[in-house]
């Protein structure tokens, strides 16, 4: 049981490191700043969650588990939020996105 | 009554008449009488201290301690009881000189001229019976700064101009030299009591003696040694009681004065034996050059200031020498130039206030329409040149007895060609209010007030006096012999 | 009694709801410190109830317990099964993604899409675009009542937003 | 005007949380990292986050100008008192071992209301101080 | 000189913070450096108290060695003294380019010279 | 295990730093410092496992907090040039 | 319950609950009631400790906790002196204030000023009250920060950057103690500054010591505005309000010089790392500097405020100068020109003030005729700047003589005349003072005196009194110094 | 971190000055937590990256003002700012290497926090402890600075009231 424990979380573990160092190398390869957030986004979802897991897991079924998800929560509800007010501020400012040849294309 | 109680008294006696004068500034006929009181008071006071200094007593009194193991002390001895003598007689005379003066030319700010002139007397009392360096110090320094206002009295350029070059030379010498010499005597000393003989310690080295006492008279600014003499011409831009006040009652006897109880009680003769050579040598310049410098100047109080500054330097050289009888000689010499000096200064201020002249070379003829003052300048000359009878013949006849005896050739030959130039710069100035015509376009003009000549007339009369009383003066004088060490 | 202007949308409800939203709230709270505190001293559960009572003393003053601050409407259901799919999709999206940054061509077609989602509440809309958010390869920029603005990074995923089958759960959530 | 509830809905969803988060590191301050500084300093982060989110006239609604200010002062002077408590009981300044027949228990007790003391202060002063700056821009320079 | 590294990252943060505090012109950003010369002192307090192998200092079953604690609390004292410090600067700056018009320190020098300038004038 | 997680998470911070360092605009440096603020959130947490100590992951949540409300401040800030003001009066405002 | 064992700390905790019951009353008169009634109070314990000390320093374990571990209050002769000037220029000087702030702030902040003052207060007794390194640099932080806010209160607007000056010279300062008290921390493992002399000794490591010293020095002297690091100073002092710039000028810059000596000699004296760096030289050289150059510059300002700014520049040097002798006189001449110099800018401050009520500037040419319009303002100014210069029957006199007396003892007669050169500076710039007053007519637009209220007055002439009378009756101050001084040099007996 | 102070140092655009300090303040905290400081590390991260940020937000907002060139030559202040370091430098070469248990500060004054301090105050975090207790005085500085600092910033930015306007002359 505990060595099928240590496999996962060393599993989610990596994933989520994967995920984090992706969402970097992403942060600098992206051509602009809207793109970014999308690579910033993986970190804080799927970097953060894999990696909150992989603890939780090692942790087993403890207050520290508990409270790692209270920050998996804390991030689910904030990183979005952040994430949206700062697309939204840029744009507000003017900020214009680099967009593919399709340019806004609207759905009624 | 305690002796020392005289002496204090004799010091608050002008402070306080100074408030009471600043209280009476509304009504200047009570603020005069006020003045005269005081002055006159503080006469007594003076002399009431006499009989216990005769009889050989010398009361101290300290006050405080301003820092530890040194007290601010008054202490009461023959130099000073002489030169507090001097100051408070002349003071009478001057201020009765005052009245007229200020009066006559309407000048403003008059409660200020007496408070401030009532504050100097003050300190010259303190500095008269200083009991050490450090008290005789405090009072040097309230002196310059109570003088100053007096200096600056017009409130013009130039009265500012002179007062700031007053003040700097004095102030500046004062705690460039003064102070580190009174702090280094304290340290050599343990102590800056003024004592008979000396304080300074047996061993002490004899460089340190000569750079200690050159520390002390060219802080002593007052003095006036050169080159520290230029603040004396430069305050000729005062009123001339004030000159007289600077150049006969106060200020600068203060200066011969100080030098000449440091060299007896901080110094003693013995251990400025070989040390004062070069005193004599710088004095006698500063006499001989400040004469020729005299000579060629036209405004008569600037011929008036040099010579203050030659005289000064008399009584310095005379103490340096230190010879018994010239030592007596400088301590008389204070008195007689005192007395001659002002007389000079009354005259010249005379001739201002009533003919509006101030160069020598407007004076022709004037012996006959000022027919009182010409006598009294003429008599005042006299002295300082040393012509019988005025009171000058016979200090400086001392004092060529004493070089002598010391076998100072160099002050021999100094006090004779110092007394020709003397001659050179005094007697044509007589000749030509006596045998000159007056130029013939002149405003008529009459005698100077009749206080100012009464005041003229007192001084003139007591140069005269002093030429026949010496004895008395040599018997203050005599204790000093003692004092000094000398056998 | 309130100096601001009361928003349209954050209507307190009736009487009885807020009661109870303000128990369960102070049960969420209070189950909160438990989890942080590890320490159950009497003086600390002590504490922790007093703090959880200022926490809603607070939070009553500043008008936080209404619907949108305490939603206890959501149909609990439909909102844990929302959950494990959403943490499927973003997975997914995330993969996606990661392939596209790590491709030496980066291949990418950034869109802006404007659509109409289907909530009606704001609770709803909140939850749609966090959860567009959420996902990686989307970002709502712009959440208005009636329209979203919303940054694609590659036209597929621009694509499928409009009518997509995460507004679909979402406005089931919300009780609808 | 619409384009903010997603922020206005957070905020409403955290501010609770936050207070009692704030608290929780005020009183576990023996046992793990926090205490009355970071406790004062969180709980003025969650008052500034919804001063930003809903305007500072609300927020100075919730937390009114005076009771910040009393705030500011109450503090320091509730450390200084417990310093003044021991004092008067015989001890020291700041001496707890005078609280409580137990010197352990005093020194909880001290440890305790010290701690709340600085609180309270840096609370109100951070919140002071973010009115003061928030507030000098809205009323018009 | 490994075991020095803690000490020359200090060195690094006051120099870099120092040097903005004096180079810079803008009273903000001078007040940035000022934080950043201040938080250098957190390492050179706080880097010699760890011990390796040694953990936080709040004393727990199973653990013997631990860090340094004392470093920590005058670092605690030393935080705060900063934010405080960088408040009243703040509140300082708000007010001077009410003023001024400006946070350029030489532009702020200037106009103070120029009125100095007129008094002089002014009689 | 938590070395590798470590690890990785100095790396994503690396780089984030990288970015909010070319910038070009505010808001990359912002995005990166947000970046960077969840990186140091998770190491935090991760460092707690290295160390033995996991119990300290209120640090995490701490960070987690402020990481937000300062994006948040900072983004108000650049919608509404103070912080003073509510959202909602935003059309008023202008 | 005795009070008498708690006055250390009692010394410090009186002013620093005042100040939160001042803003918590927020009312002006009850406000300035609380801050002055802790004053007296403050000057009361001060004597009491003065007096105290006389049989032995005092020692006061804060919180009960034995000192390397817990915090020490420690009274020794020192302190008591430094607390007596402190204490009893603040418990003069706030009534003073009371008047002058009418017509400087405005009245709702009244109360915010009465409660920086008692913070300011509370921080330099505390600062020389303490025997804990790291607790010194608290308390210069609160009264830093309440200086920096007192000063930015004038009324011009250079006073905000005045006070921004000083506010990022002040901190630089301050964390250049901390650095420097770190090193002495991570060198001798404690923060009691007995226990870190005693633990000197076996220190091997003399770099991290030296580099401390450096530091320390570097930044005590930013604080106490020696020659080159004296920037913020002038303008800080012209700008603030006049009761502001008198207790800066007369306490401010004095405990910062506390704290070097009590570094100086307490902790590094008995260390032999003063062998190691020609500190006496250094601190010889920047003196000489602070006197004639501050001096020089004093002579060409425009500003009298700045003028006794400038000054108060060149004579720090005077008391450093002290402080390089390495003797017990150089030392008693510090701490005696400390007291005095206190005394007497504390009262041309207050003087200064009191004119500014009808020039409404400290401008020099707006000063014309006041020796007419203001007789005894301008001749308290004389009285004053008599000090500044020096001159017997004055405070400054006795410290000067000392100083001199100190060069004299050494044999270095170059400084003999460097020291009282650098007094005739003073000269001129009093003199300036003099001749603008007393020679020049008044402005036209100068208006009627106005009417000074005697609550200023009284505390002027107290003041400068006291300026006069501590150069007549030395026995307080000479007395305290140079036992002070003895202490200081020799520990031993 | 370093990179994150360089650019700082560089940039004229005050809020990406800003924005990096608030990251340059989670850099430190994680540096402070692999130091064992986690008191100091959540205050500095609140502090740092809340406060600081928040405070310096609204000053920029009242000041508008992007920073123009620097107008000076910055070899003077780096030779300051060299000097400095150089000291610094000079001085810890003589301090003990990185976690040298016989360092001075382990064996002196801090073992009986760490001994002692749970069982005489009761508390296991000993930093609180210390703070609170042991050096408790030190904290009550502490508040008090920030409270002056609280006092300081009313005092200079309360607006007056209208009937104020005017100091009463
Ligand atoms: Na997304
Ligand atoms: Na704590």
């Amino acid at each position: 049981m505990s060595l099928f424990v240590d496999i996962a979380s060393w599993i989610l573990i990596s994933a989520g490191g994967f995920f984090c160092v992706v969402g970097g190398i992403g942060l600098m390869r992206m051509p602009d700043f809207y793109t970014r957030l999308h690579a910033a986004s993986i970190i804080e979802t799927a970097g953060a969650g894999m990696l909150l897991a992989g603890m939780a897991l090692q942790s087993g079924l403890t207050l520290v588990s508990a409270k790692l998800a209270i920050i998996a929560l804390l991030i689910f509800f904030a990183s979005p939020v952040a994430t949206h007010a700062l697309a939204n501020a840029a744009l507000a400012r003017g900020l214009q996105p680099r967009l593919d040849e399709g340019g806004v294309s609207s759905k009624p | 009554m305690n002796d020392g109680v005289q002496m204090l008294g004799a010091i608050a006696v002008p402070l306080a008449g100074a408030g009471v004068i600043a209280l009476c500034h509304r009504r200047p006929n009570v603020r005069e009488s006020v003045t005269i009181i005081t002055a006159l008071l503080l006469l007594m006071a003076v002399i009431s201290t006499v009989p216990s200094v005769l009889a050989g007593g010398s009361p101290r009194i300290e006050l405080f301690d301003l820092l530890p193991g040194l007290p601010v002390a008054f202490q009461l001895e023959p130099l000073g009881l002489l030169f507090a003598l001097v100051a408070s007689s002349l003071w009478i005379v001057n201020s009765l000189y005052s009245i007229g003066y200020m009066r006559a030319n309407k000048e403003g700010r008059q409660t200020r001229f007496y408070v401030c002139f009532a504050l100097a007397l003050g300190c010259t009392m303190g500095i008269a019976f200083s009991g050490n360096v450090l008290t005789l110090f405090i009072f040097y320094e309230a002196l310059t700064l109570v003088t100053y206002p007096l200096v600056t009295h017009h409130g013009t350029d130039d009265a500012r101009n002179g007062g700031r070059t007053y003040l700097g030379y004095l102030v500046g010498t004062s705690i460039l030299f003064f102070l580190p010499a009174l702090i280094f005597t304290w340290h050599l000393a343990g102590t800056t009591d003024f004592r008979a003989g000396g304080i300074l310690p047996g061993s002490t080295d004899i460089a340190v003696v000569s750079f200690l006492l050159a520390l002390y008279l060219f802080g002593i600014g007052k003095a006036a040694l050169m080159p520290v003499h230029r603040w004396l011409p430069a305050a000729m831009v005062a009123p001339t009681p004030v000159s007289a006040l600077l150049h006969a009652v106060a200020v600068v006897k203060a200066g011969v004065f100080c030098v000449v109880k440091v060299v007896i009680y901080v110094f003693g003769v013995d251990a400025l034996t070989g040390a004062s050579d070069w005193l004599v040598v710088l004095s006698g310049f500063t006499i001989v050059a400040a004469s020729v410098i005299a000579l060629r100047s036209d405004n008569l109080k600037r011929r008036l200031a040099y010579s203050t500054v030659s005289q000064l330097s008399y009584v310095i050289m005379a103490t340096a020498v230190l010879a018994p009888l010239s030592i007596i000689a400088a301590a008389l010499h204070i008195a007689a130039h005192a007395l001659g000096k002002i007389t000079l200064f009354f005259a010249a201020g005379s001739i201002y206030t009533a003919a509006h002249k101030t160069e020598v070379s407007q004076l022709n003829g004037i012996g006959r329409r000022m027919p009182w003052t010409s006598a009294a300048f003429t008599i005042g000359a006299f002295s300082l040149i040393g012509i019988p009878p005025a009171a000058g013949f016979v200090t400086k006849w001392y004092m060529l007895m004493g070089a002598v005896s010391a076998g100072s050739a160099f002050a021999v030959v100094v006090l004779v060609a110092s007394t020709l130039l003397n001659a050179a710069y005094f007697l044509p100035i007589v000749h030509a209010a006596y045998f000159r015509e007056p130029p013939e376009n002149e405003h008529p003009h009459g005698e100077a007030p009749a206080l100012m000549i009464a005041a003229m007339a007192l001084t003139s009369a007591a140069t005269l006096v002093f030429f026949f009383v010496s004895d008395y003066p040599l018997m203050l004088a005599k204790p000093l012999l003692e004092a000094g060490g000398i056998r | 009694m309130s100096l601001r202007t009361k928003h349209l949308f954050s209507s307190t409800g009736n009487p009885d709801k807020t009661m109870i939203r303000y128990l369960s709230a102070a049960v969420v709270l209070y189950v909160f410190w438990l989890v942080l505190s590890g320490n159950y001293t009497l003086f600390l559960l002590t504490m922790g109830a007093l703090s959880v009572i200022a926490a809603l003393l607070f939070a009553r003053r500043m008008e936080v317990m209404d619907r949108e601050g305490h939603p206890i409407h959501l149909g609990l259901a439909a909102f844990f099964s929302y959950w494990p799919w959403l943490i499927k999709e973003i997975l997914k999206s995330a993969w996606d993604v990661t392939w596209r940054i790590l491709h030496p061509k980066l291949p990418i077609s950034p869109t802006l899409v404007r659509f109409r989602p289907s909530q009606s509440e704001e609770m709803g809309l909140v939850i749609h675009a966090n959860s567009i958010t959420l996902t990686p390869g989307t970002i709502s920029i712009g959440v208005a009542r009636g329209e979203f603005l919303v940054h694609a990074l590659t036209r597929e995923s621009a694509a499928g937003l409009a009518g997509s089958e995460m507004d679909r759960r979402v406005t089931r959530m919300m009780g609808k | 005007m619409k384009q903010d509830i997603v922020l206005r809905i957070a905020c409403k969803l955290f501010i609770p949380f936050i207070i009692v988060f704030s608290l929780y590191v005020q009183f576990h301050g023996d046992f793990g990292p926090g205490g009355g500084f970071q406790a004062g300093v969180i709980f003025a982060a969650g008052i500034i986050f919804y001063a930003i989110v809903h305007g500072l006239k609300a927020a100075r609604w919730v937390m009114p100008d005076w009771l910040v200010e009393a705030m500011v002062a109450s503090g320091v002077l509730l450390y200084a008192g417990v310093g003044v408590a021991g004092m008067l009981l015989g001890g020291n300044f700041l001496d707890y071992f005078v609280l409580h027949a137990d010197p352990v228990v005093g020194q909880h007790r001290g440890i305790f209301w010290v701690e709340a003391g600085v609180a309270v202060t840096v609370c109100g002063v951070m919140v002071k101080v973010f009115y003061m700056f928030a507030g000098r821009g809205t009323e018009g320079l | 000189m490994a075991g020095y590294f803690s000490y020359f990252a200090t060195v690094f943060l006051m120099v870099a913070g120092l040097y903005i505090l004096i180079a810079r012109g803008n009273l903000i950003k001078k007040l940035v450096g000022l934080s950043i010369f201040q938080t250098s002192v957190y390492l050179l307090y706080i880097a010699p108290g760890k011990l390796i192998g040694g953990t936080a200092p709040i004393v727990a079953e199973g653990f013997k060695v631990y860090s340094n604690p004392l470093p920590h609390v005058l670092i605690l004292t030393a935080i705060v003294v900063g934010v405080a410090t960088l408040a009243l600067g703040l509140a300082l700056v708000v007010r001077i380019r009410e003023s001024y018009s400006t946070i350029e320190e030489d532009e702020i020098l200037a106009q103070d010279a120029t009125a100095a300038g007129d008094a002089e004038r002014r009689p | 295990m938590f070395t590798v997680g470590a690890i990785a998470l100095m790396v994503t911070m690396g780089l984030a730093v990288a970015r909010a360092a070319c910038g070009p605009s505010v808001f990359d440096r912002l995005l990166a410092a947000n970046a960077v603020g969840t990186c140091a959130m998770l190491l935090l947490a991760v460092m707690g496992f290295l160390n033995g100590r996991p119990e300290f992951l209120d640090l995490a949540l701490v960070y987690g907090l402020l990481n937000v409300i300062g994006t948040i401040a900072i983004l108000k800030y650049f919608r509404m040039g103070d912080l003073g003001h509510a959202l909602e009066d935003e059309d008023g405002a202008k | 319950m005795s009070v008498v064992p708690h006055l250390p700390v009692l010394q410090v905790v009186v002013p620093l609950l005042a100040a939160p019951l001042a803003v918590l009353l927020r009312h002006r008169v009850a406000s300035f009631l609380i801050v002055v009634s802790a004053s007296w109070i403050v000057l009361a314990i001060a004597i009491a400790l003065w007096l105290q000390v006389a049989n032995g320093a005092l020692s006061y374990e804060i919180g009960s906790w034995p000192p390397p571990w817990g915090i020490e209050y420690r009274i020794d002769r020192l302190s008591a002196f430094v607390l007596l000037l402190v204490a009893a220029i603040a418990a003069v000087l706030l009534p003073y204030a009371r008047a002058s702030i009418e017509r400087e702030i405005p009245r709702e902040r009244h109360y915010l000023f009465y409660t920086l003052f008692a913070l300011c207060l509370a921080g330099l007794l505390g600062i020389t009250a303490t025997g804990d390194a790291f607790n010194i640099f608290v308390f210069l932080e609160v009264s830093s920060l309440s200086t920096y806010v007192l000063i930015a209160m004038g009324r011009d607007r250079r006073a905000l950057l005045a006070a921004y000056q000083y506010l990022i010279m002040g901190t630089i300062g301050a964390t250049f103690i901390v650095i420097g008290i770190g090193l002495l921390y991570l060198t001798t493992g404690t923060l009691n500054l007995a226990d870190m002399a005693a633990r000197m000794g076996d220190v091997e490591a003399s770099r991290p010591l030296l580099a401390a010293l450096a530091f320390i020095t570097v930044g005590v002297c930013l604080k106490l505005a020696l020659f080159p690091l004296h920037q913020w100073l002038p303008n800080a002092y012209t700008h603030a309000p006049s009761a502001v710039s008198a207790f800066l000028a007369a306490t401010a810059t004095k405990v910062a010089l506390y704290v070097l000596l009590r570094f100086y000699f307490s902790v590094f004296g008995g260390s032999q790392i003063f062998d190691k760096l020609p500190l006496p030289e250094i601190m010889l050289v920047l003196s000489l500097t602070a006197m004639f150059a501050a001096s020089a510059i004093a002579v060409f300002q425009n500003d009298f405020k700045r003028l006794l700014a400038y000054s108060s520049v060149a004579q720090m040097g005077y008391i450093t100068l002290g402080i390089s002798f390495e003797s017990v006189t150089g030392l008693t001449a510090t701490l005696l020109h400390l007291f005095n110099h206190a005394i007497t800018k504390g009262a041309l401050f207050m003087l200064v003030g009191i004119a500014l009520i009808s020039t409404g500037s400290s401008a020099m040419h707006r000063l014309a005729g006041l020796g007419r319009t203001a007789p005894l303002v301008s001749f308290g100014i004389v009285v004053g700047g008599l000090g500044l210069i020096g001159v017997p029957g004055t405070a400054g006199f006795i410290s000067k003589w000392y100083l001199v007396a100190a060069a004299i003892q050494q044999g270095q007669w170059w400084l003999v005349f460097a020291i009282v050169i650098s007094s005739l500076i003073a000269v001129v710039y009093v003199w300036r003072f003099v001749e603008v007053a007393y020679f020049r007519e008044p402005p036209p637009t100068v208006g009627a005196v106005a009417r000074v209220p005697l609550s200023m007055w009284i505390p002027t002439l107290v003041m400068v009194g006291a300026t006069v009378y501590f150069g007549i009756e030395t026995s307080i101050n000479v007395g305290s110094a140079e036992l002070a001084a003895r202490m200081l040099m020799e520990p031993s007996r | 971190m370093a990179i994150a102070v360089v650019v700082l140092a560089r940039s004229r655009n005050l809020f990406t000055v800003v924005v990096l300090s608030g990251a340059y303040s989670f850099l430190m905290a994680t540096v402070l937590v692999a130091l064992d400081a986690v008191d100091v590390a959540m205050t500095e991260a609140s502090v740092g990256a809340g406060i600081s940020t928040v405070l310096l937000l609204g000053a920029l907002h009242l000041c508008r003002s992007e920073e123009a060139k620097p107008m000076r030559a910055p070899v003077a202040p780096l030779l300051i700012a060299a000097a400095t370091g150089a000291v610094l430098v000079y001085g810890s070469l003589g301090l003990p290497a990185f976690s040298d248990p016989q360092a001075p500060i382990h064996q002196h004054v801090a073992p009986r926090y760490l001994n002692d301090g749970p069982r005489e105050t009761g508390v296991p975090n000993v930093v609180t402890a210390v703070l609170a207790s042991y050096r408790g005085y030190d904290t009550l500085g502490e508040t008090t600075v920030v409270f002056t600092a609280g006092v300081g910033v009313i005092a200079l930015l309360r607006r007056r009231r209208a009937k104020d306007e005017e100091p009463a002359k």
